[in-house]
Order: structure tokens, then sequence, then C-alpha cells
């Protein structure tokens, strides 16, 4: 394994040189809080932060995306033909993003690309970015990625992991285009493998160590899914539900979208928008009938997709990175790990 | 909301009152166009 | 507050038992540091959940809506007038009500709290007057009247309107000077200047719609945004599709608003919604003498048409 | 004649011009003609007299060109016998001729013109279209100046003792207009001898007049008139208030003429043996005010006496009314059922639109380019036939028409014409042929909005043309067959107060076979009649009253229901309940129609030591001490009669109407008891009108001294050792006067019942006075805005005896022609509830003012809102207030409306093809459709 050191003082330079290749991401402050942004020029990724509101997941997935074309212009050739809107597959970097959220990309892409199915726009996006991720040294309350297969430092999905050591960054790199990056950066300073191994180690576990939340996943997979399903609790969790749907968006692992048609004067577009289980406009057919009408049964869709029929479907664990965006961002403070835990927990009343 | 105020304008004006429906026809049209087209909340879409 | 957590129980367990209702909506202890999360007791011993502290932000009227049980609910003074308004719009009957009033101090904004730290915020207590909150590596009182939410810094109602018990005495109401120099000082702007004022207000906005779903008024079966014949509103992140949503939104509300601050707690991404409904509430104020959910025999204003409605702003 | 089309060409062609009578010579037409644009028939006519072929024997162009072989030169007078069981005479009046005995310049100069001329020359469809200019030299005036009374109230060789009761208000309403229509600002002045603006809401119109536009109003008598004929101005000499000679110049004097009988009047009336008065206007009497000498035959109109248009269309109905009663058995025998083919269901089917795009001659034609618009709209969606048509109202067209729809198989109809005001039935009822349901068209005004309004912009009225019939297209594809409810009538009546126009009103329904409810709150019926002596003809009140009463209480179908309160009201047209307490027991009615006949009293004021010295009383007081044939009268040496007392004053700005008649009747009866009694008459304006005028001449003759007060400085009554005195200024001789009195008659003012309850109870309106708002001054003079309701009495305006009773005729009149119909249909256009998005807020429940909304009481939507479909005038208040976007309102829907508006949008292009729009079409639904998980 590749190791390069990276005296902070060289940092910002080195991210300059990186512009001339890729169109950067990274968090940014806006406010009381830090959301992942397009870093303009001479914006540099705010490393140092605590808490992201939103996941890196709209750098791949926008929240609306211009998927098909239109003119209804009949003086045109090609006027009522649907054309793939014209996508920007050049190089991008996200700098500083969470190991988790990079995580998560690697559960979205079971999704996405699929032995049948391949989705070209997320799909040549996901291709076109390098993951520069950044350990975390202190993981905040809300963190419980032990539990679910992910962690601190986790590597998985990361091009680049970043350890922050004071005066200067451990790199971590981890694929080819973790390298490209760096060499674009003009980080070449190689640290001896055996010693930044240690260091990270050491790092990671003190992290780990200092993650006070965790949940137990252990019976979910034995777990009858009709049970579950039947089980009282959900009316519980239901009743504070104000289906907003913000867990949904803030949701690292969350996919789901909607396709909708604008038409304006002589163009037409076809976009997709992130869409939300909560609301009931999700399943509602055209014929007016919801078969997910009530709050209970969407609640539950919800929970039940990430930690049961996903962990059944794919052997991959849960969809759930433990992030805790959701159960910070719940204005009802409904929380995914209390749920697990009755889920988890849960045994048949006879 | 960042709508020129000179946009709105409220009238009483009773089927009967021609005149004044053209007078303030007339004279609402002549304030909008001082000014000048509405680019807000105006959608774009481009192709 | 703990006075008032156990008053909320007794009088809970109470009802419950004498079966006078057949639940009751309050608060119970949130998971996580300031925060306290609806609950419904049907048992007196689900009743012993039951807490109030300076985090029950959220406003529980939006938990009657077309219920059709006898209900007892823990209310606050906006909590209430929601309630008078519910009653009115015909989402809930006076009869399937037991109000346990809650005269209110206020509450605290979370936001404003953890701006205070660098760090996560771990575990938060409360007496009276000061709230303490710990981090990773710090530990701070705070004056709680420091960081209120700012609806409550300007309210008026702080008292329930309506309620058939009281879990304390009658708090003394704010003498507020000016209740809408927020308001005045976006009115003072040019257009442009209120139009970049929205647009930087609303950048960051995820449609995730938690405002309208927080918000007690917003019951339509069908919101407008989710209609589709006709499609009122772009689905996208259309500047302009994400303004006219608000911007109906508000004046959906218009008059009937009380400023209760549910649609700015509930947004993730801290987009101060206020600022859309103040505009409408100080105009209700100003033009009809109105404030929303005080009294049972009135509808807003603008839900009705008297000859001598002000017309002054008609040419 | 059936073959005319009105197309204009004969008119286009005829070599000849003669003055056009109906713009009163100031403008010219053809011998071949169409007398005015509305008239109806709109059919051309050969003027024989002036016709160069008829003349001459030769010439025939009209024949030449007329594209139907329409013209006949040999159509003759033709006689033909109706047998009839009733007739009405509204033959009307003409205006005097001030020519005739030229007093005043008429035929001297052209810039001296009778008000019906100005009227012609205000008119935008008169010969200077609508400039104000003069007539000599066509520059617009700086002055001009009405004189009033010519012709009337004169008893001059050729003039008439009446007075004409109309021209005082019609020369505020020129002046006003006049003022309006100047560029400049326009001075006008008014010379008159009385205003007599007694009409409902005429004295406000005469405040307004003098107050707001400034229009002079000058008291004289007009001495002579000196045209100048090198400026074109002409000098008016008069003799002021004062009596001080006065000149002043104008720039157009406007003779201000009055009504009179035509000679072929009077020749009619001789057929008829009906009996004329001395003034040759039909006798009638003050309590059967239709009814002429001969039984069967009817009169209505200003033949009966002048009258203004409002009493004029009362006085009609009342007339039909009465020709009705004996028509009773006969009523539906000679009705003819249309057959109307069976609708065509079109559920399903795709449109097919027919777009007729009208020329109306050359009315449109003339400046739209009517073929370019077929052109465009032939290439619109949807659309499967398109033509333009000459006359798309024509009788021909319309079958035309008609087949078209059946050949072609449209199932949406679009005409491009002129307003939907005055033509959508028509249309509609060719839908209704061709067996297509009727709400399956609209039309676009292509007429009024473009062709009129643009006339002078060929190109952008096209334009706006096209637009217009684009949009309306766009919509129409989306109608829907509408079903229109339909309501079984109650077959009773319900008339509220039991004063005289109650009691006819009641009579009346029940002569037409109506079983009706007659409801009085006092213990008697009669109400103000009850106090009063004699009508202005003499008339004795009392024993037609008790003939009245008798004849009410006598009536098998009439219910009256003394000391009688409503307490509240349910239903609407066609199916009132209305709940009263009788006598403290309560009860609930049921009627199909409501006449509201609530009557008003006399003010009791509060000055001018009333109720403080006995001998100072009302008109109604003395009335009733002559009814009681009071001794003291007679011993009177001085009666002094206070006239508008309490009226024409800042807090009760009305005319009470019947006051000054009322005080010289009074006045003349004291003057026959004690012929040496001093009686004197203060008035403000006196305004006997009509032909009341010569109870007034009467009056002078007789010695009873009229003086007029000046209303701005004080009139006071005291009592000084003793005797009564009143103080006040003379306007003429302008000094302080005192006149010491026995007596004092206070001419006090009619008053309604403000914040009448009713107002609520029955949702009719009253004006600002508290008298009860009709639902048109002039075209429903006794309808209320709220259907099924009428009106009639002093609750409506003062008036005296004879009007209320002929408006009471009318009213109960009016409602027969709803009650005889036993069912009616309601408009199809209402509104709906989609109960699925309904939030049950009760916004549409609070906003309606027809309380069309309610809540469903049971069933699946229980809570949610419903439409009472006969309630609803389909106003769209509360689709427009609901915020769940529940309230649809048919054939005015939200995607009927932006489909207008996305069409307005589209800038046109020739190729926008069909077949491509309607895949647009179909794309909008897939996105709709497009809101499905993934």
């Amino acid at each position: 394994m590749k190791f390069i050191s990276i005296d902070k003082k060289d940092w910002a330079k080195g991210i300059e040189a990186s512009r001339k290749t890729y169109t950067l991401f990274g968090p940014v402050k806006d406010k009381n809080s830090f959301l992942i942004k397009k870093l303009e020029n001479d914006i540099l990724p705010e490393m140092d932060y605590n808490d992201c509101v939103m996941s890196a997941k709209s750098v791949i997935f926008p929240q609306t995306e211009k998927m098909l074309v239109t003119s209804l212009d009949e003086s045109q050739e090609d006027h009522h033909i649907m054309k793939k809107s014209e996508t920007d597959t050049s190089p991008r970097a996200v700098l500083g993003i969470r190991p988790y959220d990079a995580k998560a990309m690697e559960l979205v892409k079971l999704n996405f690309d699929t032995e049948d199915y391949r989705d070209p726009y997320w799909c040549d996006a996901y291709e076109a970015t390098t993951f520069v991720g950044l350990g975390i040294n202190k993981p905040g309350p809300f963190d419980f990625s032990t539990s679910t297969g992910s962690g601190p430092f986790e590597e998985a999905g990361l091009d680049v992991l970043l350890a922050d050591f004071d005066d200067k960054y451990l790199a971590k790199i981890l694929t080819d285009k973790g390298e490209a990056f760096m060499d674009t950066c003009g980080f070449k300073t190689s640290a001896d493998e055996t010693e930044s191994g240690v260091l990270f180690d050491v790092l990671k576990k003190e992290a780990e160590k200092n993650i006070a939340s965790h949940i137990d996943t252990d019976k979910l997979k034995e777990k009858i899914l009709l049970e579950l399903h039947e089980a009282p609790f959900w009316d519980d969790f239901a009743f504070s539900c104000i289906n907003c749907g913000t867990c949904t968006y803030v949701c690292p692992t969350c996919w789901c979208f909607d396709i909708q048609d604008e038409t304006k004067h002589k163009s037409s577009i076809r976009i997709r928008n992130w869409d939300t289980c909560m609301s009931s406009l999700f399943t509602r057919h055209a014929t007016g009938h919801n078969p997910r009408s009530t709050k209970t049964q969407r609640v539950r869709q919800r929970f039940m997709h990430k930690l049961k029929y996903f962990l059944d479907k794919y052997d991959q664990g849960i969809m759930c990175v433990g992030c805790g965006r959701c159960v910070k961002s719940c204005p009802v403070n409904i929380d995914i790990r209390e749920v697990c835990k009755m889920m988890n927990s849960y045994e048949k009343q006879n | 909301m960042g709508i020129e105020k000179e946009r709105l304008h409220f009238s009483w004006i009773s089927s009967a009152e021609a005149t004044k429906f053209v007078d303030v026809v007339k004279e609402v049209t002549q304030i909008v166009e001082t000014v000048g087209p509405n680019n807000k909340l105006v959608k774009k879409i481009s192709a | 507050m703990d006075s008032y957590t156990t008053k909320i129980r007794e009088l809970s367990a109470n009802l419950l038992k004498d079966e006078k209702v057949d639940f009751i909506i309050g608060f119970k202890q949130g998971t996580i540091p300031m925060a306290a999360s609806p609950h419904i007791a049907k048992t007196s011993e689900q009743a012993e959940q039951f807490i109030w502290d300076n985090n029950c932000r959220i406003n529980l009227a939006n938990y009657l809506t077309s219920r059709k049980e006898k209900i007892g609910i823990i209310a606050k003074g906006c909590d209430c007038r929601n309630i008078v308004t519910h009653i009115i719009e015909n989402k809930i009957k006076r009869e399937q009500l037991h109000i346990i009033g809650v005269p209110c101090n206020g509450m605290i904004d979370k936001i404003k709290v953890s701006s205070l730290f660098d760090e996560e915020i771990t575990g938060y207590s409360e007496t009276d007057e000061v709230i303490t909150i710990k981090t990773l590596s710090d530990e701070k009182n705070i004056n709680k009247t420091e960081v209120l939410k700012s609806n409550c810094m300007t309210c008026t109602h702080r008292n329930p309107v309506i309620y058939d018990e009281l879990v304390a005495d009658l708090v003394e109401e704010q003498q507020i000077e000016d209740q809408f120099s927020d308001v005045r000082l976006i009115e003072e702007m040019t257009a442009d200047e209120k139009w970049n004022h929205f647009d930087n207000l609303l950048k960051n906005c995820i449609r995730c719609y938690a405002c309208r779903n927080a918000c007690p008024l917003c019951y339509c079966p069908t919101c407008f945004v989710d209609e589709s014949g006709p499609q009122w509103v772009g689905k996208g992140q259309d500047p302009t599709d994400i303004r006219t949503f608000h911007y109906l939104r508000a004046y959906h509300c218009a008059g009937r608003c009380t400023d209760c601050g549910a649609c700015v707690e509930a947004c993730p991404m801290d987009i101060n919604v206020r600022d859309f409904t103040r505009k409408l509430n100080k105009d209700s104020l100003e033009i009809y003498g109105w404030e929303a959910g005080l009294t049972l025999e009135q509808r807003p204003p603008l839900d009705t048409f008297t000859p001598d409605d002000p017309n002054d702003f008609i040419k | 004649m059936d073959k005319c089309i009105a197309c204009g060409l004969c008119a286009e062609k005829c070599p000849k011009k003669v003055d056009d009578e109906y713009d009163e010579a100031l403008g010219k037409r053809k011998a071949i003609y169409v007398k005015y644009a509305q008239a109806v028939p709109l059919k051309y006519s050969i003027d024989a007299k002036n016709c160069i072929f008829l003349t001459m024997g030769k010439c025939g162009k009209c024949a030449e060109v007329c594209p139907t072989d329409a013209i006949n030169y040999e159509d003759q007078q033709k006689e033909i016998t109706l047998n009839v069981g009733s007739v009405i005479i509204s033959s009307g009046c003409k205006p005097y001729d001030p020519g005739e005995h030229d007093v005043y310049g008429y035929t001297k100069s052209k810039n001296i013109v009778t008000s019906l001329e100005f009227e012609r020359i205000l008119s935008s469809a008169g010969p200077y279209e609508g400039h104000l200019v003069r007539p000599s030299d066509k520059k617009e005036p700086k002055k001009i100046a009405w004189l009033q009374c010519i012709g009337s109230r004169d008893n001059h060789l050729g003039s008439n003792g009446y007075c004409s009761s109309v021209c005082c208000t019609y020369a505020v309403k020129e002046a006003m207009l006049a003022k309006e229509h100047s560029h400049d600002p326009l001075d006008t002045a008014i010379f008159y001898m009385d205003i007599r603006t007694h009409g409902k809401d005429y004295e406000h119109f005469y405040n307004r007049g003098r107050d707001e536009s400034g229009i002079r109003f000058v008291k004289s008598k007009i001495t002579h008139i000196v045209p100048d004929s090198e400026t074109g101005l002409q000098l008016i000499n008069y003799i002021d208030e004062t009596g001080i000679r006065q000149k002043e110049a104008f720039d157009i004097v406007v003779l201000s003429v009055g009504l009179c009988i035509g000679e072929e009047a009077i020749e009619l009336a001789g057929k008829m043996d009906i009996s004329l008065d001395h003034y040759n206007f039909v006798t009638t009497n003050s309590f059967e005010p239709v009814k002429t000498s001969k039984p069967g035959v009817f009169i209505c109109g200003a033949f009966e006496a002048p009258k203004d248009i409002p009493s004029s269309v009362i006085e009609s109905s009342a007339a039909a009314g009465m020709a009705g009663i004996n028509l009773m058995d006969a009523r539906w025998s000679l009705t003819k059922t249309k057959e109307i083919p069976e609708e065509i269901n079109i559920t399903g089917e795709a449109p097919r639109i027919g777009v007729f795009v009208c020329r109306c001659g050359t009315n449109i034609a003339g400046v739209v380019d009517v073929p370019a618009v077929v052109e465009m709209a032939k290439k619109l969606p949807y659309v499967e036939f398109a033509q333009e048509n000459m006359f798309s109202c024509s009788q021909d067209t319309q079958d035309a028409i008609t087949n078209i729809i059946k050949e072609k198989q449209l199932n949406r109809v679009v005409i491009a014409a002129c307003t939907p005001k005055t033509h959508e039935g028509l249309f509609q009822e060719t839908l209704t042929n061709a067996g297509i349901n009727k709400y399956l068209f609209d039309m676009a005004n292509i007429r009024n909005q473009c062709s009129w309004i643009h006339a002078k912009e060929p190109e952008k009225a096209t334009q706006k043309a096209k637009d217009l019939v684009r949009m309306i297209t766009a919509k129409v594809a989306l109608h829907e067959s509408l079903t229109e409810p339909t309501l079984e009538i109650d077959q009773s009546g319900l008339v509220i107060g039991g004063g005289v126009a109650g009691i006819v009103a009641a009579k009346t329904l029940a002569d037409q076979g109506y079983h009706t409810h007659l409801i009085e709150k006092e213990a008697t019926l009669g109400g103000q009649a009850n106090n009063l002596y004699q009508t202005w003809q003499g008339e004795d009140i009392q024993t037609h009253l008790s003939a009245m009463i008798k004849s009410v209480e006598e009536d098998k179908l009439i219910d009256i229901h003394l000391n009688t309160e409503i307490t509240d009201v349910d239903g609407f047209v066609g199916n009132f309940e209305t709940h009263i307490s009788k006598n403290g027991a309560a009860e609930t009615l049921k009627h199909g129609i409501t006449i509201i006949s609530t009557g008003a009293s006399e003010l009791k004021p509060e000055m001018h030591l009333y109720g403080e010295d006995d001998r100072v009383m009302t008109g109604l007081e003395l009335d009733q001490k002559i009814i009681n044939n009071d001794e003291e009268l007679k011993s009177t040496n001085t009666a002094v009669f206070i006239q508008c007392v309490g009226s024409r004053i800042p807090e009760r700005p009305y005319c009470s109407k019947v006051c000054c008649t009322q005080s010289i009747r009074n006045a003349l009866k004291l003057k026959s008891m004690n012929p040496a009694m001093n009686v004197f008459i203060l008035y403000r304006d006196m305004r006997p009108f009509g032909l009341r005028e010569d109870l007034y001449t009467q009056a002078r003759t007789k010695g009873i001294q009229f003086i007029k007060f000046d209303f701005e400085k004080d009139l006071k009554v005291a009592v000084n050792e003793g005797q009564l005195q009143i103080l006040f200024s003379d306007t003429s001789l302008r000094r302080k006067m005192e006149i010491k009195s026995d007596l004092i008659v206070l001419a006090s003012s009619i008053i309604p019942e403000k914040k009448n309850k009713l107002t609520a109870l029955y949702k009719i309106a009253q004006n600002a006075d508290g008298f009860f708002m009709e639902a048109h001054a002039k075209l429903k003079p006794v309808d209320c805005a709220t259907d099924g309701v009428f009106l009639c009495g002093l609750a409506h305006a003062p008036k005296p005896i004879d009007e209320s009773i002929s408006q009471a005729m009318a009213a109960a009149t009016r409602a027969v022609t709803l009650l005889a119909k036993k069912k009616m249909n309601m408009d199809g256009t209402i509104a709906w509830v989609d109960q699925e998005k309904c939030s049950s807020c009760g916004v549409c429940v609070s906003i309606c003012p027809f309380s069309a909304p309610s809540f469903t009481t049971e069933g699946r939507y229980e809570g949610k809102a419903e439409i009472n479909p006969v309630l609803c005038k389909g106003c769209g208040l509360c689709v427009a207030s609901c915020r769940s976007g529940a309230i649809h309102l048919k054939g005015f829907d939200t995607h009927q409306i932006f489909a207008q508006i996305f069409a307005l949008d589209e800038i046109e292009s020739g190729d926008a093809g069909q077949t491509d729009d309607k895949n647009e079409t179909g794309k909008k639904d897939e996105k709709n459709a497009a809101t499905a998980a993934v």
C-alpha cells in the first residue's frame, strides 16, 4: 500500500493545481452548518468540519437531473425526438468526503449498475469521480458507523483516504484513480509504508473507541420478513412522523427518483428528481389506488427497505452506513437506532 | 417578494364603466412599460 | 420544568384512568440532546413517559387533523391557537378534545445553541432559567433567554387561549414593543434587494416539504405542489418552482398562521421559512386587526367577505 | 323578408341619400336601409317615398346586387285579423316638436338642438361617432346650455300644461355625459323652473351632477335666444331668480323637449273606443292604473301619462298581468312544444371541432380579415371544419350549421362573431337542434373586441381575432356535456307586508290562480293607506281600501297571517321555507316565490316644534283630520305647509316624491273648507310631476301662495305670544320673511326600515337610503338580485298609491312568469366539489353569497363540502377561494382556462399541423402519469 505525506502548507497549492484537470467538490460552511458543494475558484474545502447536513450523493446523483431533451419546433428536422441530454463526464473529485458516504456510494451502485441494467447518468458520473476521503478523528455523537459495516476510517468506495495529523495529512492511496489525483496535485512525498500503516491504525482504533453509539443488526437476517412486517411497533414509530421525507433526502443511501417532463414553448425536457417513500404520492397509481396509503405503511417501508429487504436481497449488510444524519435531522426525533433495536430484538408474541 | 410594486394594480370598475376601464388599462400599461419586461419568476427551460 | 412534567403525568394518568379520553398527545424525551418527540399515550403507564422541557417545539395541533377519537392534548399557547383554527376549519370538534394547557415561557432554539459550539453537542440539561450544554470537551451554562427561538421572543400569546385544565398558573405575557422589526427590514428593501434576499434564503431548499408537513395549517388531502392535473408547480430544483412553492404556501396561510415556528423547526436546511408568513401576519394585524387562533367566533379575515373590509389598496 | 341576410350590399349600392330620421336628420341614410344597427329583425326595407325605382320607375340597383334575391318592389301592406281576449296598448308618445311654433330659434340655428338630437350627437353610433361637436361647424363646444320645460308646463299655443316628468333627469344625464365626452373642461348650464328629480335615486344623480360634475343650475325664465351665425354662438336672454335680466352665450343650446301624444295614438284610441283626458292621455283611475275605460283593453307606458323607463317597464308587467287574468283559462293552450332531437352521447369521442367565423355583413369583415382567420382555424388541433358565414345568426345559417354539425359529426362548436351576451342562447339552440349538448360550445367576440375597437388597425384586429379564436378553440376541445339541474317550483306565493302593494300583489297572484300567503305584522291590513284621504285625482282612498281588503279576505286562495313576524328563511327560488311567528306561535310556510312589500313609514320630525305644539302636524296627520272631518280645520285663518321636511337633506338625500302633490291637494281641501283661509306652501322645488301639474296650476289660481324658501338659510318655527310663526328667507325677494300661522303642516319624508332583517333572510340588498334594491333599475325594476324574490311598494322607493299598485301588479306578474313554468332549468355552468380533494375547511361555505355550498351529512364523503346545483350561480367565488383546489366550475375549469392561456402564448405559425399538437396533448397526460415509484 502506498502512503503519501502532505504538509498542510502545501495543501492549498496542490488543490489549486488539481483544478486544471478536475472539477472539485467539498465541504463548505453555510450559515451554521456544512454542505458538500462545488468548490468555485479560490474556495478550499473546509476539511475541519464536524457535521454535514447533506451527504455527498448529489455529486453523482443531483437532486434534479436533466435526462432527455426534445425540440417541438417543427422547423427542426429532429423535432419530437427525445435525445439524451449532454452530460458532463469530465473528471471530478470530492475532497474530504466522509468514509461512510463513500461506502454508501458502493451500496447505491448495487442499484444503478447491475448486470441487466446500467444507469448511464449515475454510472458515468461515478466513474468520472475520484473520492478523496478524510478519516474522522473525533466521531460525533450520532455516528454509529462501526456497527453498520463501515467506520471512521472505512476504505470501501474511496480512492484516497486522508488522515489528519495536525500539521500534515497522511494519504493512503487506494486506487489508481486516487494516485492520479495525487499526482495532479503534485503530492508526491512518499511516506514509509509500515510506519504509516501503524499511524493509521492507531488513529482508527482511537476513533472507533470514541464511537459511543451502536446498533445491533445480527438477528435481522434470520427474522421472518412477514412477522417483522406485521409487528405492532410500527404504529408507535409512525405516530409522530410527519412524512416530510427529510430522512430520505439527507440519507447517503436513498436513491429513489421520480421522472417528470417539462415543456415550454418549443422545448421539452425530461428530468428526474429525488423522490421520497415518505410521500403518499410515491406509490399512488394513476387509478387513484395507493398500496401505501397510510403513514404507518410508509414508515415501515423505509425501515424495512433499509434494514431487511436490502439485507435479504444483496447480502451486503444493511442499507445504512450509520452516519446518523436522519437521527439528527428528523423534526420529530424518529431514531433509526431505536427502530433497528426493535426489529433486531423482535419476537412474535403468540 | 421582489416583484416591482408597479406590476400590481387594483381597481373597482363596474361593467358599465368602460371609460374608466380604458383609462386604468392605459395607465397600468404605461407604468409597466416604464418598469420593463419581468424576468423574475419566469421559468426557463432549455433543451 | 420538572413541576410541569409531574403535573402533566398526573393529569394525563387521571384522564386515561377515568376513560375521559381515548388517548393523550404530548411529548416524550428524545433520543438525542435537545430533542423531544411527540408521544401518544393510551394507558396511564404510557403517560409516565410524558415530559415537558424547553425542547417541546413541535406544534401538536398537527396531530389532531381529521381525528375521530376523543383526544387529550398537552398544548402550549401556539398549539392552542392552532387548535382554535382547527376547530374553525372543521378539522376537529371542540367536544372531542380535552386540552391540558401549558403556560409557556418560550422554547430554545437548537441551532442558536449549537452555533455557540464548534463541536457537536453531547448532553443537555435545564433548570428554570439556565440550560447546561455538554460537548465532547466542554460544558457551558447558558441563560435560556439568550437562546430563545425567534418566534418565542416576539410571542404575545404564551398562555393557552383555550383549555380544560392548566398544568401551572398562567404566565405573564410579554410586552413586545416592535413585533415585526424583522419584517420591516425586508419591507424597506428595494424590489431587487428583496429578490436577492429571498434568493439567498431559498438557495439550499431541498423541497422536502418538512415546513409544510410540520405546519398544522397544511392539511389539504392533495397539496397544490403534489397536484398533477393541472401541475401548478414544476417538481425539480428550478429556483422559480422553489419560490412558487414557498410563496403560495405562505399565501395559503395568510390570516391563519399563528407563528408557532414549526416550519422553521422542521427545516433540515436551516431556512427561516417565517420570512414568508411573518409579512402576511403583519398585514393581517395591521389591515384587519387580526391575529389567528384567538377566537372560535370568527373565521380568518381572508376566508370571508364583508362590505366594510378595508379596500384602500384598490384605486 | 325571409330571404334578406342583411349583408348591406343593397344599401351600399343604393344611389339615393336621404336624411336619417334615426339620427334626427343630423346624418344621411340610403333609400334602402335598416332603421338602426340593433333593429330586430335585422332586415333591410325600402323607403317607398324616396326609392328611385318606386317613384321614377328606373334604377333597380338593389335588386341587381342582392345575393339572395330578397328585393320585392311589389310588396304591399296587408290586413291581418287576430282574435284575442285582451289588448294592451303601449303605443307610447312622441317628442315635442319645437319647430312648429318656433319661439327658441330651433329652426334658425343648427346649434340649437333638441335633447334627442343631442343624444345622437353623444352616441358613438351617431352622426359624429360620439365626438362632441357643434353641428354648424363641427368644432368642439366650450359651453352648452339646456333649456328645460320646452313644450311642457306651458299653456302657450302648441305647448302642453303638464310636466313631462323625465326631462330634468335626462338633462342632468346629458350634461354629465357631455362633460365626460369633452376633451377640455366643458361648461354646462341647465336653465329650469323646478328641478324634478323625483324618481328612485334620481335626486342622488342630481346632487352628483351639481356637486361632482359641476353642472350649473340656473333657475330662470328664458325670454329669447339670439343665434350669431358668425361665431356659431347663441345668446340666451333670461330673467334670473331674483327678477334681473341676464345674458349668456353658449355654443350649443339643447331644448329639453317634453313628451306628447301623436295623432296616430289618438286615432287608435278612437278606434279602440277608449276615453282620453284633455291632454289625450288614456284615462285611468289610481286603483286600476293599467285599465282603460274599455273592458279587456289595458294601457302601459307614456300613453297613460308621461313617465320614465322604470315606470313604463313596471306598468308593462302590470298590464300583461291584468290581461293575463282574463286569459288564465287559456294559459298554455296556444303554446307549441318544440321538438328537440335526442342528445348524442359524445363521451369518449375525440374532439371534432367546427369553427364558424362570422363576417356580420361588413361589421366584422370590414376590418378583420375573416378568410385568414378561417385558414388559421382550419389548422388548429381537433378542428374538423372551419368556414366563414355572412351572418351566423340568420335563420338559414343556423340551419346550415345544424346540418354541418350532423354531416361532419362535430362534437364541439366555436362561433367567432359578436357577444355571447346576446347571441349565446341562439347558438346553443343550434347545437341542441343538431342533437349535441349545448355546452359543447363557446364564442369568440371578434366584433366588439376586434372590429369595433380596433377599427382603424385592421392588421392588429385580425391578429387579435386569430388569437381569440385559437384560445377559445383550445378551450372548447376540453368542454364536456353538462346537464342542467331542474327545479320543481312550489305553486304558491308569499307576500310580505299587507299594505296596499301587498294586498294588490296577493290579489293578483290569487286572480292568476295561485295560492298565496299574505303576512302582516300589524293586526290589520292596509298599511299607510289607512291614513290617506284622497288620491291626487280626488278618489276616496278609504272606500277603495276597504273594498280591496274585503276582496282579499274573501279570496279562498289567500291565507292572511296577521300579527305575524318572519323568524327565519330556508330554501331558494321555487322552494322557499319561511318560518313565521304568528301571534307568538311558530309556523312554516312553503312557497315558490316571495314578494316583498314591507312598505315604509312617515318620518316623525324632531324639529319645527313638532310634538311640542299641537298646531304643528305631519301631512298624514292632516289627512287623518280631514278623514275625521275635524271641525277645527274650518276655523283656521292661516295654514302653512313646509315641504321637504327630512327629505333632500344630507342625512336623507332622496326625494320623497309624494309630498308636493299631497300638500297641494290638502291645501286645496283646506281652501275649499274655508275659502278665506290664507294657505302658504313653502318649498324648495315644487314637484307635482306629470299630469299632477294641473293640480298645481289649479292651486295657484285658487290663491294658494307658493313661496320658494332659501334652504341654505335657516327656516325656523317659533311661538310668539301664543302665535305660531315661521321665519325664513324668500329666494326671489331675497328678504327675511315671517308668516304668522294657526296651522303648520310638515311634508315629512318617507322613511324605510334601515337594516331590515329581510335583507339577510332573503339575501337582498338595501341601498344607502335603506330602500330595497332591484336587480336592474331599468330592465328589472321589480325583480331582486336573488331569484324568486320580487319587490313592490314603498319598500322599493317612495311613490304614490297608483304607482305602488301598478308595481304590485308587476311584481305578482313577474312572479307568475316563474310559477307558470312549474319547473325551471338552472344554468349548467356551476361549481362542483371533488370530494377526494376537499379538506372540509369551510371557506366555500362562509364565502358563498348564495349559500350553495354545505357539508355532506352522510355517506363516504361525510363532512366534505357539496354544492347545491340549484342555488349555485356559477360566480366562481368558492373556486377561487378553495385552497385545496377541490372546487371546479363546470365550463370554466382550470385546465380549460389554462388551455386558453397557453393557446395565447403560442405564436401563430402556419405549420402548426394538428397531428403534432395532438401528440403534445397526449404527452401531457403521460407527464401526469409519470409520477411513478422507482
